[in-house]
């Protein structure tokens, strides 16, 4: 089973020399420690920033250069800035290659739900449902199961949604599965010491398995 | 040169009144109108519909306005943080509308361009597409959205000249250029005031023929909402 | 009667202080020559400048810099450049407080003609039509008759419109008029020397007069 | 960082075939991207269909590649001052489409943003609203005009960096920005091409996510259509 680095480690697996990212808060955001060395990316930030760099160094703070979540951060050699209407312009277009953002539920046709729990207070969507309508290429790093050990990975979300029909890849602590473009999760791979059969009791929605499930690469 | 310089934010927001639609610039605190969210909250002018990305913490940006009840309605993409929001809005007391942000930059776009309707894609299929018109074009589904009507925009930005001509700094640019472009009326504070011609043409992110009123804004707090850091090796 | 740069001065009189104007090519050009001492104007160019100066110094002509007409210029203090987008934004929004532009027929409730001549070359509407559709304040300035002295001023167009119900104010070689809501050219002030009869016989489309119609103060 | 560099023109251009749609940047000759024109001219591809404001004059711009016969239609809102065009417009070999300016940069911008339609009142009443669907809203009559599609934006920049980042310089920006967000793939050519970070980010006009490939031009002639001056006194 992985923790939020773990999940993090395999979803930078997927990451491509020349794409720009745009990583959301929670695990997401964990996912720009691992990118491999050799790998060119730039990260995008919504509040209007493409090529994000690390942390300031103690002392260094800019209260002018944040992320989008309002986390001081600095500027690489190549970055630039923008306002919110091309931010979100470039989303829209697809220039964003890749988005990775936190789910509270996935529906077994790529529905998704991560923005409001009825009866609790609502802080909004922020850009999610902008990022989930636009991007070409969506992960998504959630739990599979929550604490009760009841699953996430559903047949139809019982959440407000925050897109529909946009999910097409999700890494858990248990595995890596596709969104079958005619429905279903197909399991791609597991988490080092999980069985397919733990994951089969953990998925709600319809789970495909095909051929022999390989224990998944992080390292 | 049409000089746009009034003396002081209280100056500038004179005649915003009850029951008026403001635009605030900002994203979290960075690059808030902190001068003229002063002066609103000194003036006392309430039943105020806010369009900001956020609202502000506790006790600083919108969250002032929040303290002394001068808002009626938040219009915004995001509004954690804020303890005192969250009981007004619980109670009643506020009405709050949630949109995409990207919807949200994009209504001040049109408004600053003239365009009355744009099609987005963000929302399909959610309920922030109930009663919404939603049509296709090539094989995706699209809602309009209508180009924000506010009667002031409040932005702030680095440098501005005495023609209203501003120039924002790294990320606290966010929503003020396209609200600046947005409000019937625009006030724009900034931390340095210059002579016209001394902002280089090709560097202005916002002609001045859209800010109406500029000041030198003053005493800049610009609060840090997560300070994140690492350690030198 | 006026000749081309009287008709300029006396549109130049209705520029007030403040404004921020765009000049079509050609007698409007000239306005920009006869703009009162003391009245501050910045001159839109619909290229993308704000700010617009007069014409440089021999020897010193940058190409990187023209009008819309494009003609080599200078800026002033406090110019701004911009992209054709954000430029027909800012004429889209009304943030051009008064237009003129010339003008080859003008109906009696508004409607222009100017970009097109049926059997002729045609060039383009260029700006025309996004001009004419969006500012609040446009002043034609026009010749009133044609060289074999036919009215220009009609009850219908009959030239391929630029723009509908949109010309409030007239200014040609013979008059001042304003277009009434109500339809029907106003006659204001008439050129010196210029009989108020020889204007109605110089107009085509219905001409309104009440009262004394004075001789226009130019200089 | 992601390198966007490429040798030249030739290089640059290398995939653009017979039929391609292609934006090109510029008002007139100003901020014209000259050296991509002089390879699609050596190149020879042709049936190409040009969106552009102006068409270039005889012997410059667009107009080397009307001599060599390689634009099968122009798209563009004014196209005088080239006798070329004229000759091939009236023998039926060049097709034409005229859009209103401001329609012609904003259905640039609705590509660049992702927006699939926008509203304009330009052209309305007139031929230009032919088949056209028109809507009001608040009492004025709007065309939905639809955003571009492009296989290809040429523009021309005065620096750049490696990673894409341009900058422009006076009202050679114009179409330029506009159009490197339109293309599908967007090719910008810089006076100047300098290292990733040496540019300053709050002053880049075009980030450089927008262009896939970049190069320094050269022999820039910079041709001026109507040389206006006035005298010392």
């Amino acid at each position: 089973m992985l923790d939020k680095n773990g999940i993090a480690k395999r979803i930078a697996k997927e990451i491509k020399d020349g794409y720009y990212v745009n990583l959301g808060i929670g695990i997401p955001t964990l996912v720009a420690n691992y990118i491999p060395n050799g790998i060119n990316v730039e990260l995008q930030s919504e509040n209007g920033l493409l090529g994000m760099g690390p942390f300031p160094f103690e002392g260094e703070e800019d209260p002018d250069l944040i992320n989008a979540g309002k986390q001081t951060i600095t500027t690489l050699p190549g970055s630039s800035i923008f306002d919110s209407a091309m931010s979100f312009g470039m989303i829209r277009a697809q220039k964003i290659d890749l988005t990775i953002l936190g789910a509270m539920e996935v529906s077994e046709n790529g529905d998704i739900a991560n923005w409001k729990i009825p009866g609790k207070m609502v802080k909004g969507m922020g850009g999610a449902m902008d990022l989930v309508a636009s991007a070409k290429n969506i992960i998504v790093a959630m739990q599979h199961i929550n604490k009760a050990g009841e699953s996430k990975l559903l047949p139809a979300c019982t959440l407000p949604l925050t897109g529909v029909k946009c999910i097409k890849k999700i890494v858990t602590e248990l595995a890596v599965l596709d969104v079958l473009p005619e429905g279903g999760f197909k399991l791609l791979e597991r988490a080092p010491g999980v069985s397919v059969d733990f994951i089969k009791q953990s998925t709600a929605g319809k789970l495909v398995v095909e051929g022999e499930i390989l224990e998944m690469l992080i390292d | 040169m049409i000089n746009k310089v009034v003396s002081n934010a209280d100056e500038a927001i004179k005649d915003i009144a009850n029951g008026h639609t403001l635009m605030l610039g900002g994203f979290g605190l960075c690059g808030i109108p902190e001068n003229c969210i002063a002066a609103l909250v000194k003036k006392g002018v309430k039943d105020l519909t806010c369009i900001s990305n956020n609202a502000g913490v506790d006790g600083f940006g919108i969250g002032l306005m929040l303290e002394t009840r001068q808002v009626k309605k938040m219009i915004s993409s995001y509004v954690g943080e804020n303890a005192e929001f969250e009981r007004q809005l619980l109670s009643g007391e506020l009405e709050v509308e949630l949109i995409p942000q990207g919807t949200l930059a994009t209504r001040c776009l049109a408004a600053g361009y003239g365009i009355p309707a744009i099609f987005t894609p963000a929302g399909v299929g959610t309920e922030v597409a109930d009663g919404k018109e939603t049509r296709n074009f090539s094989g995706k589904d699209y809602l309009m959205e209508y180009a924000f009507d506010a009667d002031f925009a409040l932005v702030k930005a680095w440098k501005g000249d005495t023609a209203g001509n501003l120039i924002f700094r790294s990320t606290s640019r966010n929503f003020n250029p396209i609200m600046a472009m947005a409000g019937k009326v625009t006030i724009a504070e900034v931390e340095e005031l210059v002579q016209a011609g001394e902002l280089d043409p090709d560097h202005i992110h916002t002609p001045g023929v859209y800010v109406h009123r500029i000041f030198q804004g003053e005493a800049y707090e610009k609060r840090i909402e997560q300070r994140t850091v690492r350690k030198k090796d």
